[in-house]
């Protein structure tokens, strides 16, 4: 493990510590929002892109679809488990129990991108497929958490008609996510040459801003946090290692290589803070916004980017390896 | 001296994908025409918030229309359930205008 | 307990480009304070419109000024013939200021 | 008929900077939820100005709160001797809500 | 034109394809309007300095004077075209067809950017002065639509003054592309060294994130276009081919290179979205802002940017052909 | 000199210009505050990462003390100079002249920025530590000022409390570049490899970009300064040159190699137009705003941006030649 815990010394998270500490300090830092959105999609394009490309090298295989199950049985199965122990141990009301669940059984994209870097960095690049992973792991454990929560409304009050099923399934983020890779799919190595500048050498760098905002975001939401009770902060950290280590072990079984179990891993280990957060105020208005996203965005981010990436990558590093 | 006329100004703080039901429950009042105004952040009772377009998920938008006192009652009436279950804000004032044909 | 003072707010929703001419005709009432508060989009009798800036054709601005009832009214009548003619919105509500000399 | 309790709307203009600063004015005097609109600039006494992000150095918010009669004059009574340091513009309008409770 | 067609899976193109296809299903997808405008700026900044290094680099020759008096021709003349087209065929009043032929007169700078990427892809580069036609093609025809909207009003209560002889003539895009053009003629090859790999590297790769917001905001206009008929649509095509094809005729009358016949079709054949929609608010507040938005942007930029470009292309090619 | 003019022609210089053309002759050409923000918060990030990452290859040594002591020296001294030159030859009142003097004693990161640019380009690169001497040049010219201007003040109403001395210390701008220079020190050369290509080539150009911007905010800053007298204005043009000199003098004093020695200069001569500004808005409000931006944003920037810079460079090259 400590190989992984090297990272932290990369720039990549030098640059999210570094965000955290300024708004900790309560410094003016702040990142203009329409940059950091700029930003957002702009990775998303790029991971899209290149995991598309590799694919179309690479070739369709089984595995595909092994992944692309075994992904969409951890969204759809890890917020029952969320769900409980939110009850339980978190104490929370159905409602909120069923909000933050689905935010950990989704996925953060930002969480996938920086440790896919981290794992290329030391050699284990995951497959590209896993992008496709990634975006299917987005939105069912959305209509998970409604499910769960409905049964503490009076009514089925919950549920956000159309516009709901539209705004989940159709969320920007999938779309440019899916959008980009089938891109890649279609131009292919040859084509995405030309625009590779953009989208390969700009890309780390363009990481390193965009998580200074992040750990600005994270830490001021972590300041102003006032429904995180001790016990929900324990979650926030226990939830990442518990799914994370299912999502190796899922990886494992059906038989990816180490870099795509980490990264199996990573994603399951990862708590949505765009797709699902947006699905919620529209749906459940009732939970409450600042305990999800604290829960998601102001500790599990953090944990994740920091010692749950390694963790989930030198896990998968005793499972796969030989 | 131009002849003014007394509407009413409804403005209504909105979560950004919520904006949609509102014009939809405004329109559905006979409420057709109206204008957005952002907004930066705010306190309420449920905490405070700030519109970082990263997560989204807290944009707020003010939306405002010009309309006579019935209408600006039946919107009031129509949305009073979303108020408390959405975290809405609705404010209602006195407006002076001309070409009251149209408001 | 401090005094305040009874003044109109003028509010004019106007395209961004005409906002200078808008500046001109208030000055030339007398009104030469103003602030401007952006907006994001709206639905009106032209159809719907909202503040893209790439083609930057559409986008419109809020001219907010405080002031007596005189000036108001006098910048009402000025602007009546843009009203219709560039599509403006023009409300006058009361407000109270301390500093009445200011407005 | 949905019941609508009057209560004042008070605006003021503020440096970005100070926001913080009205803030713990208006928590001083009981007034915790508040919500804070963008401007894009604007002239006064002082000059014009306008919201470049560079310098960062004028940028200004409308801070917005709705609140009762007697909260909205003790803000206005507290701030006064901000209006003239800071440069500050307050305004006070009267506006109908429902959930009076809530203001 | 089979070659000309094989454009239409380039990223770029598939970016713009992306964008409509999210806003047609109702994604909340959407590119912060800053960051698009910043990308339109670096876009027409690089494609100023890129032609004004390339015309340091050629020297001056009679050509440019040709093909920048073909260029004032077209747009001085092409809005009476379209004007005797949108009042008979389209049955548009003579305020709404003006500010109309206003748009089709002057040019799209993202149409010649596209335009521009794809014939150098085919080797066919246009020369560099053509940027300094684009400019120059950008305003005349805003004169000339004022004056036949003029017609059709009471009074002469179309000018806009001063006011609008600012705006218009120093209209933002048309600085940018001139002044960057010059900077790029006093610059060099040498001098432009330096600032090459953001200017020239990212270049293709921006054009692909600001084409997804192209995407985005042409399929919201059409969707909601209300005065959009069925005649006028078809004019949105058909006004873009017929002044394509004289834009190719009389870039080839004048004798200049295959590419940049090719551009002069191209710019000939695209409608304003920047300049002239700005200078009509102006001018002709009267006009439907919603009807010449539908028109050159919902419809014939779509046009130009997957058919039209690849037509022009073709067309120059067997006009100009040995 | 002539050498040093030779910069005029650099598109980065270039790009002001046209910026501060547009604005004059009253384009609407303008730059989305965002992406100006944007650019800012990269231009910063880049500049602190690569003066980190060559203190890191170079060592530390002595003469990174001394151009600190050097630089504070002068951040905390200059600022009596300018007060009693704005006072008497300015006319200003106390309050107004303290403002002004506290920027004049701070630094401007741009033209530090545009400086290493120029001094680069002729083959005198500064130290890397020239980055921390910047940051640590921002703010004690407030405290000076401030105490100046509270002289004039009835009571003790020119301290803004604990938010100011936060607001200071902790500005972003401040904290931005030492946590980059920071990054830079613990990545070192290595570590910053996979993040060059967006800080160190799209730098230039990114730069072009700000300073279009900038030329844009200075000259609409200067057509509607009212408060700017000739006396101010020549004053804002002869306190960088007094102060710039001082600057080359101290960096020869104390062992400089001559591109540190010119960029001392330059920090010594430019004007604060972020830090500075907002601290005085909180600290001073009283002071008059449009002032004090209009001689550091409209005068002094400008100047030393062209002629300044090239004048310290060759002062530089004369006093430390061999
Ligand atoms: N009295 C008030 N004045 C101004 N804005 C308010 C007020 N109460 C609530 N708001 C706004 O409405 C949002 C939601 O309110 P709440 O549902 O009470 O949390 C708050 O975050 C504020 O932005
Ligand atoms: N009753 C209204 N309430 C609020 N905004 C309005 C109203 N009527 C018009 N507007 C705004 O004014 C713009 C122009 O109106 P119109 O000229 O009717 O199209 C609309 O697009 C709206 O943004
Ligand atoms: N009468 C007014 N109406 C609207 N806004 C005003 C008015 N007076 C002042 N302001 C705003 O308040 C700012 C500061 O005012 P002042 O202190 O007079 O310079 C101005 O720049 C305007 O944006
Ligand atoms: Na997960
Ligand atoms: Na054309
Ligand atoms: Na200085």
């Amino acid at each position: 493990m400590s190989g992984g815990l090297e990272a932290l010394f990369s720039p990549i998270i030098l640059f999210f510590v570094l965000g955290a500490a300024a708004a900790f300090a309560r410094s003016d830092l702040s990142v203009p929002e329409a940059v950091a959105k700029g930003l957002s999609l702009y990775l998303m394009a790029s991971i899209g892109l290149k995991g598309g490309v590799e694919v179309r090298q690479s070739g369709f295989s089984t595995e595909i679809f092994a992944a692309a199950g075994a992904g969409l049985a951890l969204s759809l199965l890890l917020p029952f488990l969320a769900f409980a122990a939110l009850r339980r141990f978190g104490r929370l009301g159905p409602i909120d129990a069923g909000a933050v669940a689905a935010h950990y059984g989704s996925v953060s994209v930002v969480t996938f991108v920086t440790g896919v870097e981290i794992l290329t960095g030391r050699g284990l690049p995951p497959a590209g497929y896993m992008v496709a992973v990634l975006a299917l792991m987005e939105t069912p454990a959305i209509i998970v958490g409604l499910l769960l929560a409905r049964r503490g409304l009076a009514g089925g009050a919950a549920t956000g008609g159309d516009g709901l099923w539209r705004e989940t399934l159709l969320n920007g983020s999938v779309v440019l996510l899916m959008g980009s890779f089938v891109i890649g799919l279609i131009a292919g190595k040859a084509g995405f040459a030309p625009i590779a500048p953009l989208f390969e050498s700009g890309f780390r760098g363009a990481l390193c801003l965009f998580l200074l905002d992040m750990g600005l975001i994270a830490a001021r939401r972590l300041r102003e946090a006032r429904a995180l009770t001790l016990r929900l902060a324990a979650l926030a950290v226990l939830l990442p290692v518990v799914n994370g280590t299912l999502g190796v072990l899922a990886g494992t079984l059906v038989g990816l290589d180490t870099g795509s179990v980490a990264a199996l891993g990573i994603l399951a280990g990862s708590a949505s803070y765009i797709a699902v957060p947006a699905a919620m105020r529209l749906a459940l208005p009732q939970a409450d916004a600042g305990l999800y996203l604290a829960m998601s965005l102001a500790v599990t981010f953090p944990f994740n980017i920091t010692l749950g990436i390694p963790f989930y990558t030198a896990l998968a590093g005793t499972m796969v390896a030989p | 001296m131009i002849t003014t006329f007394r509407r009413q100004k409804i403005e209504i703080l909105v979560d950004a994908p919520l904006v949609r039901r509102v014009a939809a429950a405004a329109a559905g009042v006979g409420i057709v025409h109206y204008t957005l105004v952002p907004t930066l952040g705010g306190v309420g009772a449920r905490g405070a918030w700030s519109d970082d377009q990263v997560t989204g998920a807290e944009a707020k938008v003010l939306f405002v229309a010009v309309t006579g006192e019935e209408k600006a009652e039946a919107l009031a009436t129509a949305l009073a359930p979303l108020l408390d279950s959405h975290g809405l804000m609705l404010m209602i004032g006195p407006v002076e205008v001309v070409r009251g044909e149209k408001f």
